[in-house]
């Protein structure tokens, strides 16, 4: 298991954000973790990567406890994670982002070393063209893809994907998919949060669903994509939905 | 020792009301819009020249005087939102900083060439109060009244009037006041407006009881930012008690260790409390 | 991060060779300035000087070189400054200058630069004077803190330096051999209204001695302490309070606990008036009030009722009345005009009555014609022996330098007069000269309350 | 190093090298103290940028390693007679030490709230020295004239410690862009741009920010030694004048925060504006005035500075100018 | 049936970055309107641009057949033009009252402000008992409940709704759709921004469905509801 978190609960001032959430991550598996909005899933990788401490339970990654640790010792180990709203370093060139990523992340390697790490990961995501320009002039497709760059290059044992799908178009989505799916041949552990039903379905080897910050579901794609409690989530609740139905048509 | 404790108290805790109007200003502008006003200083100079002018010019009494002071102060603040503050209102801090310190230095700039800095002190006596071993200025009490007083109207103006609900709608949450229909740039102005009337106000008081230059803001200016620590940035009230807190102090203070000290302890405490509990003694708005 | 240390280290490392390297590399002569005078100058640049001594040599027209604060907080003592010696130079000028005896006549010109009242520019800008703009003589800035950073490069390029408008002591023991003082140094500051209290009451035993925590007032009240004790006075508070201090209520009260007869001391101008108010106020039960600075102005007035009996050190007053007469007296030289010359010469030019600012401005001018005149020369080193031999005596007062190594051009002839506000017949105030006894116009008041 | 080779480092150097060498060849002290004037603002200006430009942070109280590293030189100086090369160092190491002591605690806040912390810490300073008595209380200290026979008499002194200003000036040139162009450089640009992101990307910020506090105070309090030796005496409101504080933080926006060669630039043309507005007749009494009337103009309308606005036109130039 | 609000070819975006493109959207007069559509697709950008919160790039926004594209944010309440934003946008530190009352700030709605504050404690009697209380201090629901009042204070002819069933409890979304058929009833034009489809179909009279800045379907919301592509949008099943 390179990760586990066990019985994770995080309050925000009266209101519960996450409540008792334990999963185990097995190493080179791309988990889901889908829900509507609002249910906790930023707040769940904020307190994975130490963002956050949470009131309740553990976070255990690679063997060590890392509760409550900033989130650039987590870093350090080998924790990577791009945010649903993205994060560039505006007046910083989109090479100078992925540097970033590379010097201070797991191999905390030295500027030269950094820079054909850039290069490389700046092709592999699509960039390479784009590398002298300030991040700040970058679309948010763009910047999405560059999130991903700047977390691919600190070489991540574990990465967190928050929402890189969303705002693509569907042939962006395609290739997105199948550079994570790259990602995940190389080894790397993946959690995504993603609204992209059909392309978390299809890439994820599980999913985890919350729901107001509780685990409803957990399971294979297929399982989830049937279970009644995640649809009534998704779609809201059918029979609420007839009933108001019901009621308009009085 | 003890005799002396309960007049510097009384003194201390008086001119803390007039500590706490200038603060007002300052904090007031804070909450709304998250800049903090360096041409503070400044402006409570002008105050104190605005009421200084008027009386030995007219003779008009420094009370009535400090209406006319007041509105003066209003339009001024107007005038520097709309000219110097509106365009960086969205900028990174510094911007708001440094746009409001040229205005400090343009208002010194030509302050000092116009009035020049030669002491001056408006030449007004209400006689002193005794009770006991306590003397005090009548204009260092009437100055805590008009506080008071002031101090009332905003409250009165912020939460029954129109515009002063505004302020606190934008203050609170500026989208969703324009969503309503809230034109936010000119309330910003408004409010603006109002901490600087608050300032002029405060200089126009200080300016019955102690002599003045141009360049006296400064020091009240440095004493308001301690009282919005205290108080907590962006809480006018919060600065009231702050201003008290502080008047105190300095009262108290020469009573246990050399009058000199009195800076060290102000500024050592107001490093103090940044660090320990950023939004001040007495909380301010999230 | 142990690679960064590692760059703190050699960045050290690096430095120090930096500072060994140009330990030695500064050029070895001091060369005339080659430059032109940049633009900018206040004044157009007068002739330059004729070499001293040259025998076909008529007319000389020496450089006054100095700078004003005409911004910042000493603007207005500044101004007054400049304006008594600008009204000195016009007199000594339409005159038709100086004449030595070799024939030649001289005549002065003056250039100055701001110095916005600190301390960064006034060495550069003193610089520029002693070699770009070629100043003969140079005039202090007002303060003594401006002043000590300006002593420094007048001693450097030998430029004989006249301070006025700057007290502290400290400025004349640091080896100097070229700056001359012409106000009453700061240690004499008081001394003279404890004599005055002395010769008023002689039961008074109990004084407060409270001052503005400033390089100026610490000085005064320090040597004031020292003089009162040995006089046999209590010293029942010695306390002062920070530069920017506007309330004085509670400093007042911990003054009233400890109970003294006589208050001396004070600061400078704002903090003067703001104390003499609140101690009247507060009712302060006090007999004697001495204060630096503020009650010789005449804005002090302003005060109204707190002004009355509030005494106050000056270094010159227009009611003092020195006269060659008095000069014949000690022995000394008499030069320039009677003090009431001065005081309509400078109302005529200035529509104010003269501050002693003023008058202190126009003295350092008569010292430098005095030098001259004495000298018989421009020669520098000649003015600069003059200066070292002077004993005059103007309408300001009796000037004469110490010349011992520890304190060289510090002054010991001129001496303070003391003033106290008064009412008059009419109910006006007034300003008196109560102290010392030979130049006084009236009685002082005393007890005050 | 292939940092070294980079135009934009000499260019920098070579512009602070010319002028400064200006003096030098025309052998004038006029010239040589108005050098030293921009000299000194460059280099503190440049010291500013490392925490105001590269990490984000608004000092406005970073004067007090200026004042607290020349008072602890000239106390060394006149008290204890040491070398005016171990004050320097002295000066800087103070000045170092409390940052790295206030770098613990106050560069915990962010944005105006560190701001004022900065304000607060130098007037506690002040408002302090003025009441310590070792230091010459309100009096400051003043130094003997002959102490400057040690090194050839005052006139040797001067261009003397002219040129170790002008050395240390070059030095915290090359500092700046050997800071910009490091790796912890790259730490530090990527807390300013957003510190939170820049953690979760591993960059340790609070060790990063508290050496680039330490490494922008080393230099303020060298030069505040050298001011002051040149100076002769040291006055607590001289010290720590918070109004300089701002002019520094003043010059770095209008050469361009964040750069190089901007602070270098933004110095020199503040003190030849300033200087030229002192002595012009027509502005002379309202010059504070006229240089706040430009300040604002340059905020509202060319926030980057003049390297900055350059380097976002002309896309060509960034290369030239770090 | 006329449309009051008619959108022709809008397109706008946030600094150089387009994110509608081309969008045709008209709500008729006295209908609830919804418009669904996936994270991100661009519903509340087109929200925005209809309030005025940014500047369209090209393409119209008609009100009454008005051009109001280019009127700043503020200016929109005056006309009717009512947005009930997304994550509710209360003064927090205001009482419940005075949200109300900032609610009525435009000229026509002011000089009703009495009437329609009881109106609206008439529909939710709740934010009557809570009169002077904090809004920041009130519950999920009742916060929802004073963000509808809120917009409804403004007198609006049309009231856009964006995701107002986000993070409500059942028996509150149900107690809102009430509302809503209340409102329909009174003649109230309505435009419904939802993530939730159910919801927001079973509700509406007309639908329109978003996805990359677009629309890619529009129809009697009965019959949107059918259609499969929906749901497969939804959970790519």
């Amino acid at each position: 298991m390179i990760l586990q978190v066990q019985g994770v609960s995080k309050w925000f001032g009266g209101l519960k954000a996450l409540s008792q959430v334990t999963l185990d991550l097995p190493q080179g598996q791309i988990l889901g973790l889908i829900g509507p909005n609002g249910a906790g899933k930023t707040t769940l990788f904020n307190v994975i990567n130490g963002v956050y401490a949470p009131e309740e339970g553990r976070v255990i990654f690679m063997g060590q406890d890392v509760t409550g640790k900033k989130p650039y010792h987590v870093a350090h180990m080998g924790m990577a994670r791009t945010h649903q709203i993205v994060q560039p370093l505006n007046e910083l060139t989109v090479r100078e982002n992925v540097m970033v990523g590379a010097c201070f992340g797991r191999e905390n390697h030295n500027l030269n070393e950094a820079q054909q790490i850039a290069e490389q990961v700046l092709e592999f995501v699509g960039l390479g063209d784009r590398a002298d320009q300030f991040a700040g002039s970058l679309n948010v497709a763009q910047k999405k893809r560059l999130e991903l760059a700047r977390a691919l290059a600190s070489r991540p044992k574990l990465l967190l994907l928050d929402e890189v799908l969303a705002g693509l178009n569907p042939s962006e989505i395609a290739s997105m998919i199948q550079t994570v799916s790259a990602i995940r041949d190389q080894g790397v552990t993946i959690i995504m949060i993603e609204h992209v039903m059909h392309a978390v379905m299809r890439v994820s080897d599980r999913i985890v669903v919350l729901d107001y910050g509780q685990q409803i579901a957990e399971g294979s794609p297929e399982e989830v994509s049937k279970n009644p409690k995640v649809i009534e989530a998704y779609l809201g609740d059918p029979k609420l939905a007839e009933r108001l139905g019901r009621l308009s048509h009085d | 020792m003890s005799d002396i404790l309960l007049p510097s108290l009384v003194d201390g805790l008086l001119l803390g009301f007039v500590y706490g109007i200038a603060a007002m200003g300052l904090s007031l502008i804070w909450g709304v819009m998250d800049v903090i006003n360096l041409s503070h200083g400044p402006i409570i100079a002008l105050g104190m020249f605005g009421i200084y002018l008027i009386f030995t010019n007219t003779g008009l009494n420094p009370y009535l005087a400090l209406f006319v002071v007041a509105l003066a102060g209003l339009l001024l603040g107007m005038i520097i939102y709309g000219v110097a503050v509106h365009r960086v209102i969205d900028a990174p801090h510094l911007s708001t900083l440094l746009a409001t310190f040229s205005v400090n230095m343009i208002i010194i700039g030509i302050g000092t060439a116009l009035l020049t800095t030669t002491p001056r002190n408006i030449d007004f006596t209400l006689g002193s109060l005794s009770v006991g071993p306590i003397t005090v200025p009548w204009t260092r009490v009437a100055a805590a009244f008009a506080t008071m007083l002031v101090t009332g109207l905003l409250y009165l103006f912020l939460y029954v009037s129109r515009p002063g609900k505004y302020i606190r709608a934008v203050a609170n949450n500026r989208v969703a006041a324009e969503l309503m229909g809230i034109p936010s740039a000119r309330i910003l102005a408004l409010s603006f407006g109002l901490g600087t009337m608050l300032a002029a106000i405060a200089g126009g008081l200080i300016a019955t009881f102690f002599p003045f230059t141009i360049l006296s803001g400064g020091s009240y200016e440095l004493k308001s930012f301690v009282i919005c620590v205290l108080g907590g940035l962006g809480n006018p009230l919060g600065a009231l008690f702050g201003g008290l807190i502080l008047g105190g102090l300095e009262g108290l203070t020469p009573a246990f260790m050399p009058t000199t000290w009195v800076p060290v302890l102000e500024f050592g405490l107001f490093v103090l409390i940044l660090l320990v509990r950023p939004s001040g003694l007495l909380g301010s708005k999230s | 991060m142990k690679r960064l240390s590692w760059t703190v280290l050699s960045l050290l490392a690096i430095l120090a060779l930096v500072l060994a390297a140009c330990g030695g590399g500064a050029p070895a002569e001091e060369a005339a300035p080659t430059e032109a005078p940049s633009s900018g100058v206040s004044e157009e640049p007068a002739p330059a000087t004729e070499a001293p001594g040259a025998p076909e040599a008529k007319e000389v027209t020496l450089k006054i070189g100095f700078t004003a604060s005409v911004t910042g907080k000493y603007e207005v003592s500044s101004a007054a400054q400049v304006n008594g010696l600008k009204l000195w130079m016009d007199s000594v000028n339409e005159a038709g200058g100086i004449e030595l005896s070799d024939g030649t006549v001289v005549t002065f010109d003056y250039i100055f630069y701001d110095d916005e009242s600190n301390k960064e520019r006034v060495q550069e800008l003193y610089t520029r004077l002693a070699t770009e703009d070629n100043a003969d003589l140079l005039i202090s800035p007002y303060s003594s803190g401006l002043t000590a950073a300006a002593a420094v490069i007048a001693e450097q390029y030998g430029k004989v330096m006249i301070t006025t408008g700057a007290a502290s002591d400290s400025t004349y023991q640091q080896g100097y051999t070229h700056v001359f003082q012409a106000y009453t140094p700061a240690s004499r500051y008081l001394t003279g209204a404890v004599d005055l209290l002395a010769s008023l009451d002689p039961n008074v035993t109990k004084v407060a001695l409270v001052y503005e925590n400033s390089k100026f007032s610490t000085s005064v009240v320090t040597a004031a302490r020292d003089y009162a004790e040995a006089q046999g006075y209590e010293v029942v508070l010695f306390e002062g309070y920070d530069p920017e201090t506007a309330d004085f209520a509670p400093f007042i009260n911990k003054i009233e606990a400890a109970g003294p007869d006589a208050i001396l001391g004070g600061g400078h101008r704002v903090d003067g008036k703001a104390f003499a108010k609140q101690l009247y106020e507060k009712g302060t039960p006090i007999k004697f009030f001495a204060l630096l600075v503020a009650p010789p102005e005449p804005e002090f007035a302003e005060l109204g009722d707190a002004a009355v009996g509030v005494i106050g050190p000056s270094q010159w007053e227009p009611l003092a009345a020195f006269t060659p007469a008095s000069a014949e007296a000690i022995g000394a030289t008499w030069l320039g005009p009677l003090g009431n010359e001065f005081v309509s010469a400078f109302e005529a030019a200035y529509g104010d009555e003269p501050s002693y600012h003023a008058a202190g401005g126009y003295a350092a001018g008569l010292i430098l014609e005095g030098a001259i005149r004495s000298a018989d020369s421009t020669d520098p080193e000649a003015i600069l022996a003059a200066l070292n031999g002077m004993d005059l005596m103007t309408f300001y007062g009796h000037i004469k330098f110490d010349t011992s190594p520890e304190n060289h051009g510090l002054q010991i002839g001129h001496s303070m007069v003391y003033i106290q506000w008064q009412r008059d017949a009419s109910g006006n105030l007034v300003k008196q000269v109560v102290w010392p006894k030979e130049g006084a116009t009236a009685e002082a008041i005393y007890p005050i309350r | 190093m292939r940092a070294l080779r980079s135009p934009g480092l000499w260019l920098a150097l070579a512009l602070t090298a010319a002028a400064g060498a200006w003096p030098y060849f025309t052998g004038s002290a006029s010239n040589r103290e108005v050098a030293f004037t921009i000299l000194l603002s460059v280099a503190l200006a440049s010291s500013l940028n490392i925490l105001l430009g590269y990490t984000g942070y608004v000092s406005f109280g970073h004067i007090v390693f200026y004042g607290l590293g020349g008072y602890m030189g000239i106390y060394l100086l006149s008290e204890r007679g040491v070398s005016l090369w171990l004050a320097v160092l002295a000066g800087g190491a103070i000045a170092g030490l409390l940052a790295l002591l206030l770098g613990a605690s106050i560069l915990r806040l962010r944005g105006a709230y560190f701001a004022l912390a900065t304000i607060g810490v130098n007037e506690a300073a002040r408002a302090f020295i003025n009441n310590f008595q070792p230091f010459g209380g309100p009096i400051g200290m003043t130094l003997n004239f002959r102490l400057y026979d040690h090194y050839g008499g005052a006139a040797r002194a001067l261009w003397m410690v002219y040129g170790v200003m002008l050395g240390l000036t070059l030095l915290v040139i090359l500092v700046s862009y050997l800071v910009k162009n490091s790796k912890f450089g790259l730490g530090l640009l990527a807390i300013r741009e957003n510190e939170d992101a820049a953690e979760i990307m591993g960059v340790t910020a609070p060790q990063a920010k508290t050496w680039a506090y330490v490494l922008s105070a080393i230099f303020p309090g060298m030069i505040g030694v050298l001011f002051f030796f040149k100076n002769g005496n040291i006055e607590p409101h001289d010290a720590f004048r918070l109004h300089l504080s701002i002019e520094m933080i003043v010059m770095v926006m209008l050469g361009g925060y964040g750069t190089v060669l901007g602070p270098v630039l933004g110095a020199a043309g503040y003190q030849r504006l300033r200087g030229m507005l002192l002595v012009s007749p027509i502005f002379k009494n309202i010059q504070l005035a006229v240089a706040g009337g430009l300040l604002l103009i340059i905020v509202l309308f060319v926030p980057a500075g003049a390297v900055g606005w350059l380097r976002h036109r002309v896309p060509v130039l960034r290369k030239v100018l770090e | 049936m006329m449309a009051l609000l008619e959108i022709q070819d809008l397109e706008s975006g946030y600094g150089e970055v387009q994110i509608l493109w081309g969008v045709n959207l008209s709500l008729e007069k006295g209908r609830l309107t919804s418009l669904v559509g996936g994270n991100g697709v661009g519903k509340t950008t087109l929200l925005r641009t209809i309030t005025g919160t940014i500047k369209p790039w090209r393409g119209s926004v008609r009100f009454n057949g008005q051009e109001i594209g280019h009127l700043p944010a503020y200016r929109k309440p005056d006309l009717g033009v009512v947005l009930v934003p997304e994550g509710r946008q209360l003064f927090t530190d205001m009482s419940v009252r005075e949200n109300l009352e900032m609610g009525a700030t435009n000229s026509r709605a002011r000089a009703h402000a009495a009437q329609n504050l009881e109106r609206v404690f008439g529909l939710f009697p709740r934010l009557k008992e809570r009169e002077s209380q904090r809004a920041g201090t009130l519950s999920g629901g009742e916060q929802q409940m004073l963000a509808v009042a809120r917009g409804l204070m403004a007198e609006p002819e049309v009231l856009m709704f964006d995701e107002l069933y986000l993070g409500l409890a059942p028996v509150l979304v149900l107690n809102l759709f009430e509302t809503l058929q209340q409102l329909k009833r009174e003649g109230l034009t309505m435009l419904l921004v939802e993530q939730n489809v159910h919801m927001a179909l079973s509700v509406s009279d007309y639908a329109y469905v978003m996805a990359e800045g677009r629309i890619t379907l529009e129809g009697p919301a009965a019959e949107v509801a059918q259609q499969d592509e929906v749901k497969k949008a939804y959970l790519g099943i």
